[in-house]
């Protein structure tokens, strides 16, 4: 018999597909088109401690083979987050992974504690992508010494069991150097890759064509990077596990992530392509493992690693 | 204006008739029981350029008339101006292909209890949920006095049947190579006193919407229109295609325009915003 | 009349788009489709010190709205080029810009002796996304000191007025801090963007595709990267030239990277899809520019930072 | 081998026929004079995805057989086999569609001056440039046998006109269902000493190709043979399709297929090196 199910630290998933974080709203919508407990898991929207406006729009500008968006964290921040969207989200027999994301390390501190108690949470996804307005907006986790911050804070919140996933910035000189980082700062696992920043000018009003500028670039045209970003990490990290992301749209394009090092695999933008992506990928990816002669997901996790 | 509507499904849509019509492409689909659920206001997600395309996201467009024979037969039909890649895909279309379509999508006109007497303002393309709303009010017993407006005439979407439907129809264009020269809003303040109107839906550019609402709030009349923001996903997972709006509490929200709209009561509309956060906004910094 | 030329640093060019390097070949094989003269400039294939084999094949991948390559800078070296490419191209009319690759600084030092006394030459471009055999392989590119390091090194051998544009290198944390550097180190313009570092998995054979495993993603796919880093830099460094590359496929591609800070754009992956591709990119973007009412392509450079 | 034909040209090229012939889609193109300066052993590189595509790569078909009426009037076949993204697209083209064509590309196979004896062997869709050579090589009064070899029968490749024009025709399938079951190797030494063959050309994937060489190699027989590397761009600016062949000199460099390719002396060519360069390789480390 396949084993199709996966881990991330301590936490056990029945299969590696899940949604990406600010990829499937609260769950509610995406549950119109499929049960979401086909899924391995929901990742959350990034949740801050305070509700959140975002940014102003135009928020998206689509590329080739991707898009930018400048969501900027829209939310209701973690309480009301709390007493809605997860009550819901608890009736639907799905794995919940809940991702938070802070503007000072003392933000994720108090997201942690919050969090702690909730049942149901198969693990917490740290957003780290996050400007840090203690720092001149630098973003966390583009430097060793904030991504590991933001990392003990969480980890000294939330308890030594808890899962903890940081989710890395691909925008680094050196992400497997960050990767460690956070590793030794009490991370069990990591979420790779976030949008890639990038910027659409508008040639006709000649300007940047969205309000907040810049914006995170998603889609396939960023799987390489995925790939890479997952492939280093694996080989410097091979005992932690990855949830890797970025630019998956069918199930050949999941099995390049696994192999490569990934135990699970987010899909964000191929589901506002279609919203049945996560399980249409979900089943490909099924069959493609079998097909290959895998016993399990976990004999394929990083199997392009392999010697000769 | 009426909820979202949750029934919508993810299809391959058939095309069975694809007609120009001014500058527009008339495009009819067989949707099997897609058609049943459709509200006035509702519109569709459709995929765009096919197998192998760089276009990753999918493109709105506005129902321009459903029709449900029963039996799983049922056809939705839109109205689209071939503008940039997705829409000059779609409107290259020939009959016999198929479109993977969402819908129904979002929230739909509200209708008035009572008989009223409504203007309809549609622009551009604009124009084309306007017609299915106008049968479902003239079956309600309201008086539809309709207004179109375009940049020229060829880009004046109003069918024959369309027009039969409403009790008058005033055409403006900016060239004025069609009716009215100049633009709706020049010929909307005296048609409401004209006939007495009650209330208005319309839809169409931002700016257009805006300086509608702007009269309605002059004539103290209430105004539903359904606006056209930026959409990535249509299905209210990305929230891309928000815009700030007023609630009954007095707060300003961004709310998705895919699932709070498109169709939205105009006075609560920011419309001032553009590319900023209005101050007081909940959540605003 | 309508101004179409540009310049980088002090050398002038009739018009603003040249080809990128690495993707024109000699030139000798492009100039078979169209006179080179009609580009602003050819940019020649980086040349290294020594006969160089390159990389093992495969050598590319095709990726969603992008390529990768690992052709690991084959050529003859610096000598033989100088003695049968150069001459060649001195014949056609055009503006060159040689692109030189080094392995050490010293190897940046002993190129830039070498090119300085070559006549027709309109720049050069100096590539320091290399790895650097003296510092674990590590890029020059990725580090302020050894790109510094490099630049300066070019700098005192090339002599004072001969303009040196330093090709930087988009996987880096913060390249607006490198280009500043490499501007206080001697460089008169900057060449953005190099590939970013990307991998594919073959799904059949369950390995790298690549026989380096990982190589450099290109295309229309790395456009809002490419575009981004032109605005951040531009906008940090307003007075120092800008040669844009990245994923321009048309002209409208080509002003948004002038729109955003570049004075002159190179052409590279579209050329493979189309070898015309340089020349129909320069008339769309003359035509373009004209009919927004640009009196000349210096006008337009930058244009999307200024105030409301 | 002759050296690359520099009279390339790119192009809009209609399709004047597309026929499916077992696993392989036979398409004709009006290509104008381009079809004046095809040799054997060329090939062509068609733009793949139309408009709007997420394929940015050109991809390089074996030229069938050209035909020049003279007049601007030519005509250039291709025999393709629907494989992944980009061959599919090209196949399911219809008749009256355009696609951009770079061509004539390449090296191609060179004719002996005296009349000789050869051995045309060709794997899967690689039998495509053979039967132009052998109407070339028949002309100068020489003998040619031919040999295909494929999986399976729906993947030999031997239209009637083109089994008209070889003297001897031995087919070859792995799971037996048609000809010979084995591979092209298994019935070439017999062929070679039967015929007396003077000179072997071949078509096919690399493996095979290989396994040509040392067979040719150790008849003493010259070999040239049509290699398929993966090319980024078919006009040698790209450094993508190398591989690496040794040179008059002795020294082994990495050749660009599409220039110096994709025709190539079969022992010159260094089979054994796979995803390495061999040692000793001019500018190797
Ligand atoms: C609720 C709604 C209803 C619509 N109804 C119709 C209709 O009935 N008929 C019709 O022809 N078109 C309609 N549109 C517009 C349509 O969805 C496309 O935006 C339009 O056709 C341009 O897409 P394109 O691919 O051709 O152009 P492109 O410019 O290539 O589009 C590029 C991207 O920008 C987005 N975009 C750019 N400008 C806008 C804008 N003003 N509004 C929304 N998205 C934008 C597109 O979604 C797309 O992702 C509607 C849009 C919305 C949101
Ligand atoms: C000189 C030459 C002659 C050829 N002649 C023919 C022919 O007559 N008929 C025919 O059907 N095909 C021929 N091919 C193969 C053809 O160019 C395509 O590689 C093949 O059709 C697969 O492309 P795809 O887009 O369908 O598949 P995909 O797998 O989607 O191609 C993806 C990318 O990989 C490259 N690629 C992958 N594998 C190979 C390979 N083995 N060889 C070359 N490129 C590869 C492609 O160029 C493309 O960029 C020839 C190739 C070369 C180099
Ligand atoms: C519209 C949008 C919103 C996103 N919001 C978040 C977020 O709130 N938190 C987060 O960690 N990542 C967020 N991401 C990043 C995705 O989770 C994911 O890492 C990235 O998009 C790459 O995956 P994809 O190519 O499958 O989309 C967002 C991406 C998109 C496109
Ligand atoms: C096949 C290939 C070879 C390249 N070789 C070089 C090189 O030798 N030196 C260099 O500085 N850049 C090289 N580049 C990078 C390009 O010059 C350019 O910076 C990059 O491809 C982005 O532009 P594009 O998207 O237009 O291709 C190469 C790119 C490709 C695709
Ligand atoms: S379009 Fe995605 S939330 Fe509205
Ligand atoms: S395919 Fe580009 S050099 Fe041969």
């Amino acid at each position: 018999m396949f084993d199709f199910s996966t881990t991330l630290g301590s936490s056990r998933f029945d299969n590696p597909i899940l949604t990406a974080s600010g990829c499937a709203g609260s769950g509610k919508e995406l549950s119109q088109f499929f049960p979401l407990a086909s899924l391995g898991g929901i990742v959350t929207k990034s949740i801050m401690l305070k509700p959140r406006s975002g940014r102003a729009t135009p928020r998206m500008a689509e590329t080739p083979s991707g898009m930018l968006n400048s969501i900027g964290l829209q939310g209701p921040g973690i309480d009301l987050f709390l007493e809605n969207d997860i009550p819901w989200l608890q009736t639907q027999g799905v794995r919940i992974v809940i991702s938070i994301a802070g503007e000072t390390v003392e933000d994720y501190a108090v997201l942690a504690r919050k969090v702690r108690g909730v049942s149901g949470v198969a693990a917490l996804e740290v957003n780290i992508s996050c400007p840090n307005v203690e720092n001149r907006g630098q973003v966390f986790a583009c430097h060793p010494e904030t991504a590991r911050a933001a990392i003990e804070a969480v980890r000294r919140n939330v308890g030594g069991d808890f899962p903890i996933i940081a989710k890395l910035s691909p925008d680094v000189t050196d992400i497997a150097g960050i990767a460690t980082e956070v590793v030794s700062a009490g991370a069990d696992g990591l979420a790779l890759i976030n949008t890639v920043l990038g910027m659409v000018i508008d040639t006709s009003t000649m300007r940047p064509k969205l309000a907040g500028k810049t914006g995170g670039l998603s889609g396939p045209a960023i799987r390489p990077v995925a790939v890479r970003a997952i492939y280093q990490v694996h080989q410097a990290l091979p005992h932690v596990s990855i949830l890797g992301m970025g630019g998956v749209s069918n199930g050949q394009d999941a099995l390049q992530l696994i192999l490569a090092g990934a135990s699970a695999v987010s899909v964000g933008t191929a589901t506002f392509g279609n919203p049945l992506a996560a399980v249409t990928i979900k089943s490909e990816l099924e069959a493609i493992l079998i097909n290959k002669g895998f016993n399990s997901t976990a004999e394929a996790v990083g199997y392009a690693h392999r010697a000769d | 204006m009426h909820k979202i509507n949750n029934l919508a499904t993810v299809i391959d849509a058939e095309i069975t008739s694809n007609r120009k019509v001014g500058a527009y492409h008339h495009i009819a689909f067989s949707v099997g029981n897609m058609a049943a659920h459709v509200r006035p206001g509702n519109f569709v997600a459709l995929s765009v350029g096919g197998p192998g395309a760089s276009t990753v996201l999918r493109r709105a467009f506005a129902i321009y008339r459903s029709t449900h024979l029963g039996n799983n037969q049922g056809q939705i039909e839109l109205v689209i101006a071939p503008h940039g890649q997705g829409s000059s895909w779609v409107a290259s279309r020939a009959v016999g292909e198929k479109v993977s379509m969402i819908g129904p999508l979002g929230t739909s006109f509200g209708i008035p209890s009572e008989p009223a007497r409504a203007l309809l303002v549609g622009g551009g393309y604009g124009s084309a949920p306007l017609f299915g709303l106008s049968e479902v009010l003239k079956s309600r017993g309201c008086r539809v006095d309709m207004v179109l407006g375009a940049s020229t005439a060829m880009k004046i979407y109003a069918p024959l049947e369309g027009k039969r439907s409403v009790n008058s129809l005033t055409v403006t264009t900016e060239d004025g190579s069609a009716g009215t020269q100049g633009r709706v809003s020049d010929v909307i303040p005296a048609l409401i006193d004209e006939n007495a109107i009650d209330v208005i839906y319309s839809c169409g550019p931002m700016g257009m919407l805006e300086a509608i609402t702007e009269i309605a709030r002059t004539k103290g009349i209430v105004h539903q229109c359904a606006v056209e923001e930026s959409m990535a996903c249509g299905i209210g997972v990305c929230m891309t295609c928000v815009l700030p709006v007023k609630g009954d509490d007095g707060v300003v929200r961004m709310l998705r325009s895919c699932i709070d709209g498109p169709v939205m009561d105009g006075e609560s509309v920011q419309w001032q915003a553009k590319r900023t956060i209005p101050e007081g906004t909940w959540g605003g910094i």
